[in-house]
């Protein structure tokens, strides 16, 4: 009986004081019909060195080529202090701090990480974090509804320069409540929504406009000009960032001249491992003003009965718990652990620190980029301004060269055709301060390779 | 000097050197409109710093690994070890989520029996596991029932029906999808009224959401006949999977006849609460929901395993997350239910119920008041202290702060709403008797504090970090981030 | 400046309150003569992702084939909880607990040790550990000298079945104290020591006798015999336990009429990766009248100044920070987070998982020998009873057979032949509960081929 | 029940059902005359009650991840997390001892490349790492130094000197390799006693052991004098580098004049302290004592590494323990020393001393009796409460323990033993300032307490798990295990 403590004379005595003679009479109140549950199919259970050689066998399976591939998760160097923090029993196996006297852990650490939050995102409140980047986006696509008193549109302009998994998220997300999510064109030779091309947009009101910045492509969005703009139609600046970007660019709340009104995204940037997509954690900020409609958990500092200093979920009013179906959002569960990932991870990095993970990673993109477009016929989809990802274009469908170069042990970027097949065979290509010069040597002979040999096929 | 903020260590130009690159390019090919003019103001400490200063922190917490946990709907249960060692080995923390499926077979034939071993416990058809908590469960499934009736033309369904003890993320749910909601009441022997129940359903009835056993502690024992009877008014059952702890490997969902389930991973298969997350809402379907079933999921052709996309299910409902789901939370959970195997999963049900009958009993005869005294109790049951609140002046919160003095975590407070003054209680299966019978004593000796002195009770906590914190003040002078 | 936290300001204040301007002038009383030291060959420094990045190349260079090896380290299961809880902070960056109130972690965890060796071995007194098995048995050797206050030798009978390195660490460590190492011969035809032949042993006076058990072929020493003949000469019985194989087998302190005086060990079994060989933990315990001979640290339960029960270090002056040239032994640090994770494992497992551990293991080895010497002129060695270890001849070089084996993934056994080449071929085999059936026909299907191998090339 | 021990929860047939074989083979094979009959005590406890056990036992100690810990001689310094990271990957922590050096040609170049930087690092020949404690590095010392002259058939050398200052290991050492034990005073400035020294050197000496800085505080100046003399005298010099942490990479004691030195990796290497161990006693030789390096040690031929054991070593003083050594602190150690790398060994230096003679001016200022006024501090210092004693009644162990209550760990208490009332105080160059300053106001502030209300702090501490403990009932009532 794994993780089953009793012994059997303890199970005869609680038996016993209960007054039942089997375990079994405890589930008398189950219709007949019921208690039947035929599992037979399942697995007989192992014991954790079983499971142990299994799963070992299942994770030696699995290769790791050195990882060129970004679109929205990022292969940044995690200091072992972070998770050997986060996994303390103490962190691990708590739950949501209710009882704030004994969760003073979580809480001063989660409003450490809201502090931290809102320095990077220049806006005041931080929630304790969101499921991830899309469904962050996703809540603050309706809290900018629920949030604007000036417009009460329904409609958010949804710039197609957002991730397109973020879009579809949303889309999920909101579908049934009555929001409109409008499509903002992209400049075709620059990679990011062109300011210009936005006025056939302003006869109708919107709630919301979103602004990615780095964007999908990892384009510098023309965040100050796109901003006022929005503004001035009375929209609010929804700015989804990634945050280690933040640590050099300018932070939401100081776009154009009033600043975003909402930041979110993906926080998986700080201190996440990529683990196949998750447990990631959404971030989101926003101005002192619209706390009321922040989703989510927020901690607030007060004190206690002696005058001391502590920390407690505040603002509880929003939550489901208490206003059910008129909450705020359905959101219940969140990051915790990630977010106490994050905050070591913050601390030992700091502003320095970040800056230099985000500095190195721009300029190993940059060498990415100059030795791949070395390659006969490997050319930049844009020009402009990047962080650390940029569309190449390649002279062969990319499902082809994908494998040939995760034979040789690079996982060469991510397939644009899938979502852009507009553009032809490209690639979305990523560095991070964690690729060597050695490794982007390699991906620069594998693809030079790959190309030679589609090359002499198509010729063939 | 007790509550140190790790700002309160900082010093200009410290840092862990060992932890950014020595190199720092000035990156100005990065145009000067687009760069900050100031650095953010995160904390300037060391390594050494840090790890002391969030070993401490750490240390204010209870936890399950320092402390009995009985968090009444939350199955505050071990988290194995091992299941986190091996969620955490270096290829599966190190695998991009946009790799090839072909670098990941290992992984993704962990996901697939999951996804299986799900759906034969749960009794359904088939399982996601790309939800990422139990309200994205909740809302998969109101979304999935509403993909239905759209599919079929049934615009006309506009009520989802939620019984009054449900959680309220149900209600919420239900708004999210842009459904009314309708409330039944719960009958005085804790089950749905029926009455009230069969005047509600109709032709505008979408669906019901229904967590069985329900929030009071008590299995929903007419539970076929709602079934019968929202099916027969053309609606669905949605089971919430909060409680599913109490009837693993008893009882299945499917077999009561519900169309869509969530599981709570992190309740029911063990995984990590941490701290308020991150947890994982599997969603398992019925045949006649499968269509619609978020993606994406882990499908097996011949020895190949790899995600289902949009593009192979046109009628799903959509994707709920960037990616594939929480992959860690569920790598532990895969490694729970291999560890439990079919003999273990019964067990859990039955060790559940076994000590929260044993611990109703055992609080009962000490005098306390339980909420559904004729009925078992679930894995979980409720005692009300009106008594001592109206008698002694000692309320629910009065009892919580004075328990956690004495070593244990309180209980849920103030939920269900319809029971005044309630603590619902759950022990879980993981709990040896020792450690319930200490709770009883705790809970006497509190009461016997009270009758002594009622200040001395009203006042606890004494032994924590902090106090009693004024939450008020908390939410009337909002203070959200340090400012130096 | 990595784990440095002084910032240029700190320095400054700093060296302005020592009254110096430069840190170079506070070594000034070092001879300039020295101040030069030349560490140019040293590489420069890298940070945590670099060293991670260099350290886990190696690890990847470095195979793990299926482990047949035994002889001294051994192949369990270890729970994942043992070193998540002992590589807790709190345990791991502590020192010796010479404050005991701020130690009471470490300290009443070493007090539940030293009762589970106690039990395991039915001898009243442990000590906190010592460093690993050899150097228990080596101290063990000098603790019987001191306490054998009957006979005043400085001899003591080490049996050739004893551990070869341990022999060869005993005598480095007490070459230079006067203490002679005897060697009692073995029965070749069992692999254990005959008692009948130690008659010739008993003219001269052993200040103690060396019994292990199991024996370093794995096999059972007549320990009850052995220890009457040796109290008989008025010497101390010292044993030489694998601490899991105790959890079958006869305690020391039963041993005979009146149990063994002294049984020490490698506590590696005990949830200790093989990690290259260490850190391991030696054990050792005695009884209650040989206390003050005991080396090492030893915590002792009291009161505090309320009356309350705590923990703390005793008979410290037994030690050499007190007694200086006279002390018991010189050894100060200890194994302390081994003995952690070791008292974390005893009491996941229990008697009854110990057991299985045991019981288990001979199972799996009784399976490898049967699959081995059914292949041909494969045969055991010695006939009797084994715990967990076997030695099996081999009709091949052992030096040839063994690479082979590690081609097919198998550490097909130590290779005798080093220390006892008179036996000509021949393997000593482990086989523990990690040990898979499929293992097991894998190690015998490739010995067979490697058999085959060496047979047609020495034919040829 | 705060000292609540596993016994005390285990209960008759409970089991962690996980961790252990589902099989129980009677294991009939072996003759019952070899089987124990009744099974040992061990805790019957399940894997929640282990780890929430031990979680919290694990709360009752101070360490370095959560105080400030200036213990003098030890050099509790930050042990970096990722150093016992990559110690533990997988494939280090499975190598079978015996596995040939063909499958470990990754762990072997480590270990190799470590040998070579701390013979670098230290100005010796060759180092070999199979030496698992300090105490251990000084008897290879001594017995390197015994085969030296006993191989040149010089066996008149009788005698070790070593200073009275001394660690007790130094003495207890030296009689365990068969020679006498010659104490030097130490002077009054804190180096040696030069006239007593010249006086006590002769033919009959073997050698002398030394530590410099010196366990006082003070780095030996007069150090190549005494190394002439010895060495002129036909003696050889031995350092224990329990103080290496002073001088790393600013001084070596090969250029000093020793001929052998053992490293406590686990100070100067900052591999973890472990609540008392695992070490590692590095040895490195000069090469006149090359010869009787004890084995195994690595050697590095063409691209390949290979242990070099007894047929490679003939005059080798043999083997130190079973296998190879501590590894596993060993990768630890090689991990700290590439983050250092050159640039960095002098810096632990450099800002060791500098916290050093900063915390000792410091609490100087603030009135304290500095034992060695006039010299430096090397990376650690005495402070001499004899005053305090006298005049206020607070001895040494009284500012020991009210340190505790105060959140730092108390220094190194009476030592060395020749100066009263000594504090021996090391901060190590991984604490900040702030910490510091934190220290010396918790001194002032236990020297004002002494003042006001000396019971108090006698009877300190209090706000620990136990109160201060009755070690003479511990010796004398000797209690060293549970008996039910």
């Amino acid at each position: 009986m794994p993780f089953v403590p009793h012994t059997e004379q303890e199970v005869r005595e609680m038996l016993d004081a209960i007054g039942v003679e089997r375990i079994e009479d405890l589930f008398d109140e189950i219709p007949e019909s019921l208690r039947k549950a035929s599992i037979d199919a399942i697995p007989a259970g192992m014991n954790e060195m079983e499971v142990t050689q299994l799963m070992r066998r299942r994770a030696a399976q699995d290769v790791q080529p050195a990882c060129f591939v970004g679109a929205g998760a990022y292969d940044h160097h995690v200091p072992a202090a972070v998770w050997e923090i986060t996994t303390r029993g103490e962190f691990y196996s708590a739950y949501t701090p209710y009882q704030a006297e004994a969760s003073q852990g979580t809480l001063q650490l989660l409003y450490e990480f809201q502090t931290m939050m809102s320095e990077l995102t220049g806006l005041y409140a931080s929630n304790a974090s969101l499921y991830d980047g899309a469904t962050a986006l996703a809540e603050a696509v309706l809290m900018a509804v629920r949030a604007n008193r000036k417009v009460k549109s329904k409609r958010v302009l949804m710039p197609r320069s957002v991730h397109p998994y973020y879009r579809r998220v949303v889309e999920t997300i909101v579908a049934n409540q009555g929001i409109e999510l409008v499509e903002a064109p992209l400049d075709d030779t620059v990679g990011r929504i062109d300011p210009e091309a936005l006025g056939r947009f302003e006869d109708e009101p919107f709630a919301a406009v979103v602004i990615p910045q780095p964007n999908f492509f990892g384009a510098l969005e023309e965040v100050d000009r796109l901003t006022d703009w929005a503004h001035g139609l009375n929209a609010l600046v929804i700015a989804v960032c990634n945050p280690v970007a933040l640590a050099l660019l300018t932070p939401p709340g100081e776009w154009g001249t009033e600043g975003a009104d909402i930041a979110c995204g993906e926080g998986q940037p700080l201190g996440i491992p990529l683990s196949s997509g998750g447990p990631y954690f959404g971030y989101m900020t926003t101005r002192k003003q619209h706390v009321r409609q922040l989703p989510g958990r927020i901690v607030g500092r007060t004190v206690d009965a002696d005058g001391r200093t502590g920390y407690t979920l505040t603002l509880q009013a929003r939550e489901q718990h208490i206003r059910r179906s008129k909450a705020t959002s359905n959101i219940c569960t969140n990051q915790g652990l990630m977010v106490t990932a994050a905050t070591v991870h913050l601390s030992l990095l700091g502003a320095e620190g970040l800056a230099r993970v985000a500095a190195v990673s721009h300029e190993r993109t940059r060498e990415l980029v100059q030795k791949l477009t070395a390659i006969d016929g490997v050319e930049r989809l844009f020009d402009g301004p990047f962080f650390h990802e940029v569309p190449v274009r390649i002279p062969a469908p990319a499902e082809e060269v994908l494998p040939m170069l995760a034979n040789r042990g690079v996982l060469g970027g991510y397939d644009l055709s899938q979502e852009f097949p507009e553009w032809g065979p490209a690639l979305l290509i990523c560095a991070t301060e964690t690729r060597t010069s050695e490794e982007i040597d390699r991906f620069a002979a594998a693809l030079a390779d790959a190309l030679r040999n589609t090359g002499q096929r198509a010729r063939a | 000097s007790e509550a140190v903020l790790i700002y309160d260590i900082s010093r200009e130009g410290r840092r862990a050197y060992a932890q950014a690159p020595a190199e720092a390019p000035g990156a100005d090919s990065l145009p000067r409109r687009f760069r900050r003019q100031r650095q953010p103001q995160l904390p300037q400490v060391s390594e050494l710093e840090t790890v002391r200063h969030y070993t401490r922190l750490s240390q204010k917490n209870f936890s399950i690994d320092t402390h009995f946990y009985p968090l009444g709907s939350c199955t505050m249960k071990y988290n194995p070890r091992g299941a986190n060692n091996l969620a955490m080995l270096p290829q599966f923390l190190e695998r991009h989520p946009l790799a090839p499926d072909e670098t990941g077979q290992g992984f993704l034939a962990c996901i697939y029996e999951l996804q299986q071993d799900l759906a034969v416990v749960t009794g359904m058809q088939d399982v996601t596991l790309s939800v990422m908590a139990g309200a994205q469960g909740e809302f998969a499934g109101v979304a999935m029932i509403r993909a239905y009736h759209d599919a079929r033309g049934d615009d006309g369904r506009t009520e989802i029906l939620v019984p009054d003890a449900a959680h309220g993320t149900n209600p919420a749910t239900a708004t999210m999808c842009g459904y009314q909601v309708r409330e039944i009441p719960t009958g005085a022997d804790g089950d749905v009224d029926m009455d009230a129940f069969k005047a509600a359903v109709g032709p505008q009835t979408a669906g019901i959401m229904l967590t069985n056993p329900s929030t009071v502690g008590v299995f929903e024992r007419r539970i076929e006949e709602i079934a019968a009877t929202v099916h027969e008014a053309g609606g669905l059952l949605y089971y919430d999977g909060a409680n599913l702890n109490a009837i693993l490997g008893k009882a299945r969902p499917g077999d009561m006849g519900f169309d869509v389930i969530h599981m709570n991973l992190h309740k029911t298969f063990s995984t990590p609460h941490g701290g308020g997350g991150p947890g994982a809402g599997a969603v398992g379907v019925s045949e006649r929901l499968l269509p619609y079933l978020p993606i994406p999921r882990v499908t097996k052709e011949g020895e190949h395993y790899r995600w289902l996309t949009e593009s192979d299910c046109p009628n799903s409902i959509g994707r709920l997350c960037t990616f594939n789901g929480n992959s860690g939370v569920l790598l532990r959970a895969y490694a729970y239910v291999r560890m439990l195997g079919r003999e273990g999963m019964p067990r859990v049900a039955e060790y559940s119920t076994l000590n929260a009958n044993y611990l109703m009993t055992r609080l009962r005869e000490a005098g306390f008041t339980v909420a559904y005294p004729d009925r078992r109790a679930s894995h979980e049951f409720i005692v009300s202290l009106k008594h001592e609140a109206k008698e002694l002046g000692a309320n629910v919160m009065d009892f919580a702060k004075r328990l956690l003095d004495l070593g244990y975590h309180a209980p849920t407070t103030y939920f269900p709403l319809l029971v005044p003054e309630a603590l619902l209680i759950e022990p879980t299966e993981t709990e040896s008797k020792r450690e319930l019978d200490g709770f009883v004593d705790a809970m006497v000796r509190i009461r016997e504090e009270a009758r002594e002195n009622i200040d001395m009770v009203k006042g606890a906590p004494y032994r924590l970090p902090v106090r009693r914190l004024d939450d008020v003040k908390a939410a009337r002078e909002l203070d959200l981030r340090w400012e130096g």
